[in-house]
């Protein structure tokens, strides 16, 4: 065990036991085993308070939003721009209106590729991406680029699975409109330098999008100090309901921007042959939005924030550096990403010598460990790193060490079970 | 572990899956057919050399999991010698069983197959299974057209 | 009374009165009063089984789908997907594959204008819509035409706020590349009737979508039979979540169309600077669904299903015929749409000559009368009647006889409030 | 009715309702102005004639519910003869009072004004008593940018 680790062990900064009385599926037992959740970096589980807001949404002021009078309209609309307002706070965006709900990280990003991008970017443009982006970076540009003519380049990766920053500034070149870049890694779990890669692509006159799905959920995020134009992710990925994502943006953007979707809610006036658009953010959130969705992010966002993001983060590095050193001590092991927690999110990804990570995932779950294996929405960066899946175990706040410690028996019987010791 | 699992992975599915048969190179195919499981990542080359409309020989070279290899593996112990329509027939007993629909497999030799009963209960697995089978009955689809669009433009 | 009414009242076909007690929220009290909630076109309340399932959803099962092998992921994806073949079912279509699952109707129609229009729709060529469409299915085609020079044309109401078909074989003329018709418009009630304009656009050469936003909650609908070729419709307007549309398609169109939301989830291939799309339904279902949304629509349509279709629609017509003609007996009021309750739905918009539509829904609100009051999302139609607002009662399934009396109650005291007898 | 819709609908209200003031037209108006809540459907039209930059005469039509239709009618009332300052501090003590914010209404006579406190307590029909104000304001904007415009020009 690490330095670092041994440290940390004495002072644990959250309580995961206490937090998990919060979490009801974490009582639930899978092939006869308790439940190990270790598949939050595709989704997270939700506390009961926000089980508790959907249901009472439902049971007490369930309606559509935005033009009712009547009292559970009104109700309705007043706690859905206080999620709104909610959102806006824990990221650090200086206005309520520059928070647009989508429906997920991916809708996000692909709403900045049709609403700015297809206006913005043109034959012979560059887009600059990582070679590690999740798909939902990804494709939107590569459709994009094949649309419009432009050209993609991607920043390197290096040995270690850290962006490998030494040719920069040429990659960001000076016909670069767009530098989008995911700031933690769902596969590699890599913490990118964001700011250095925005100070770039604002020096060279190109806007930049930060994919947070990774990094909002488990780290400290002030979209002001980062300086993005653009930054998008999911509910569902911090505690919240599924089918609520987000997109922040510069106020001058958004509002120099065509709509995405048109339809109600986001119009000033309309006639048979005219339409203009409502101010932010209804200009982009057309037809009735996943109300009870929004409503019950609130609890959840209330829930990270009375644990603080930067306890969060630490629990987190302490499991991913007790991951990682029993991990290797297993042998048989190879982890791909940093090895240094302080440097990485808690997605770790690895692959067994002798057990398909299919077969690994399909063994843990007879244990009741969940873990996901596949490419993880991330067909190029494993084409890169040359394999086809990898194994991936990721973290949240009610994991706890006892848990990795089930993961590691159960990728032992997995190997036992296989005839490798 | 637990009796389903050992349903899923019998012993004859984790030998095949270390000792896949059929993974070589023919030096006179006819065919040659690239699949993939873009859910997982399992990827699989078959080569297929041709007597008539009998598989003479076939190689079977699987990256996947225990499920998709091993199925592979068996593939190519039952496939080999046999005609195109006995291979659709074979085919399509295994895609029945794998589904958990009826089928008939009477004057059918099916070799260790019937292991792959087992994964009939793990739904997510079933492509792993199929992943071979798809690929060697387009590779002679293929052929089967080229073969007649060529009797056709002879003519 | 009606003759109609009379003959329907002795034989009730559903029991509002039991239904009642599966919904929560209609025992609340507004302002004092007992909630009489009127405002179903805008969204529907849900029953208790519905928000039951979210609840179960979230402390049972909740995972991401699709891509996990463990237990949590497949029980999700089997809910997620049988929900996809209970809607298949519910609305008649040959295939599952057909479904595919969006945010809301006005999504659903934006995927077809994005995806199939802006490949096939050009300069001169013809959109059909009717003068009484909502925002959803009207913005999106008005956003189309600015951008690609293609003209629309609108098939005119009569003073019924029917359609006037008399002049259809010219309106939807050679060069017309899309018909997308309303089957029962939000304002005026009215059924329209889509075979025949389906029929005509088919003839044409044109493709018909249907926007059965208010017509698959409310009535019988298939699709097959109907032979649309886009049918759009939310759940949330049928006892649903928020944040769930459908869009039904014939399989050979959505085969042939390219994605519209690119990202994880509906690829087959991604490389770098390359990438391929799923099959069928998964092309157009990028990025993580709203899963809960989606698996607590099934319990929705198994309650809808029980009761029939046909039961929903002859108890709306009983209602609104009862309502046409209490309204009516008022005096004071204009009411839009036809006057026939077989030849509309439970949407009946009207004015008071003395009370402002919006004074009348706050008046109303203070007896717990919940009705909307606004151009419901539909400007041009509320020019064409030449008034700013109207207000709109709109009713469902737990709707009663008493509570529309309690409606006329309010609108009388509500006049007397302001002064009128 | 209740004592909260009776705070919104003041007597005073339902006569400015019943019997607005100001709802002309103006002979010479130097300024007209649309405004409308697209949420509603509440159209105005505001002309004004100005003398210098006091607000001479006003002109205030409003198709709207009776708190639109009020608010503006007051506003006909109240700003008649104002200068233009005034009539900018007058409407930020009316958004203030209608947002409760804080305000300081010294030395300005606010009319019938204090009884769109009531209107605060229904977040929604805020945006109604404020529509005659903004687009007011909106107008003597234009008109006063136009006329600093004029004046660097000729300068
Ligand atoms: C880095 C990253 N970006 C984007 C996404 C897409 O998020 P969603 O599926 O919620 O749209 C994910 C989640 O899978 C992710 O991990
Ligand atoms: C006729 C009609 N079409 C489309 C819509 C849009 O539905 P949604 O807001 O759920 O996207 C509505 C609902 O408001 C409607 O009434």
């Amino acid at each position: 065990m690490s330095t670092l680790m041994q440290h940390k062990k004495t002072n644990p900064v959250i309580d995961p036991e206490s937090i998990r009385r919060d979490f009801p599926i974490l009582n639930r037992t899978v092939n006869g085993n308790q439940l190990v959740y270790l598949d939050n970096a595709a989704t997270t589980q939700k506390p009961q308070i926000v089980i508790d807001e959907l249901a009472r949404y439902y049971s007490e002021y369930n309606s559509n939003v935005h033009r009712g009078i009547h009292t559970l309209a009104d109700e309705a609309t007043q706690a859905y721009e206080k999620a709104r307002q909610k959102v806006a706070n824990f990221i650090g965006a200086p206005k309520t209106e520059q928070i647009i709900f989508t429906r997920g990280a991916t809708e996000s990003i692909n709403l900045v590729a049709y609403a700015w991008g297809r206006k913005n970017i043109g034959k012979g443009d560059r887009i600059v991406l990582t070679q590690m982006e999740h798909h939902a970076n990804l494709v939107p540009w590569v459709a994009l680029a094949k649309e419009t003519g432009a050209e993609l380049e991607y920043i390197p990766i290096d040995e270690q699975g850290c962006l490998d920053l030494d040719d920069i500034g040429e990659i960001i070149s000076r016909n670069t409109k767009l530098v989008s870049v995911t700031q933690m890694s769902n596969v590699l779990g890599t913490i990118n330098p964001v700011e250095k890669t925005i100070e770039i692509a604002h020096d060279r006159g190109a806007i930049a999008l930060v994919d947070a799905a990774q990094s909002v959920p488990h780290m400290p995020v002030d979209v002001k100090s980062m300086d993005a134009d653009f930054v998008a992710f999911s509910a569902h990925k911090m505690l919240g309901p599924t089918g609520i994502g987000i997109l922040y943006g510069k106020e001058e953007l958004l509002s120099g921007m065509e709509p995405f979707n048109y339809g109600g809610e986001m119009i000033n006036e309309v006639r048979y042959d005219f339409a203009d658009w409502a101010a932010l953010p209804h200009k982009f959130e057309a037809g009735t939005p996943n109300i009870a969705g929004v409503v019950a992010f609130s609890p959840a966002l209330d829930y990270l924030r009375n644990i603080g993001m930067a306890n969060v983060r630490q629990h987190e590095i302490e499991l991913t550096g007790y991951t990682l050193d029993r991990l290797s001590s297993l042998g048989s092991i190879r982890i791909f990403g940093p090895m240094n927690p302080e440097l990485r999110g808690g997605a770790i990804s690895f692959i067994d010598n002798d057990v398909h990570p299919h077969d690994l995932a399909q063994l843990l779950d007879q244990s009741g460990v969940a873990i996901r294996a596949g490419h993880h929405c991330a067909q190029p960066l494993h084409r890169l790193l040359g394999i086809g899946s990898t194994a991936r175990a990721s973290f949240y706040i009610y994991n706890t060490k006892e848990e990795i410690d089930q993961l590691i028996d159960a990728l032992k019987e997995a190997r036992r079970y296989f005839g490798h010791e | 572990m637990s009796d389903a699992l050992d349903t899923l992975y019998r012993e004859v599915i984790l030998d095949h899956y270390k000792n896949p048969r059929g993974k070589k190179k023919l030096d006179h195919a006819d065919v040659k057919n690239e699949g993939k499981n873009p859910v997982c990542g399992d990827e699989i080359e078959v080569e297929v050399e041709f007597d008539g409309d009998t598989v003479k020989d076939l190689s079977v070279s699987c990256a996947g999991c225990a499920i998709s290899v091993a199925s592979g593996s068996m593939l190519y112990e039952v496939i080999k010698g046999k005609s195109f329509d006995e291979v659709r027939k074979i085919a399509k007993v295994v895609k029945a069983m794998l589904k958990g629909e009826e089928y008939d497999a009477d004057g059918i030799d099916l070799g260790d197959l019937d292991v792959l009963e087992g994964v009939r209960q793990f739904p997510v697995r079933i492509k792993c299974a199929l992943l071979s089978w798809v690929t060697l009955v387009d590779a002679i689809e293929k052929a089967d057209t080229n073969e007649s669009s060529k009797l056709s433009t002879t003519e």
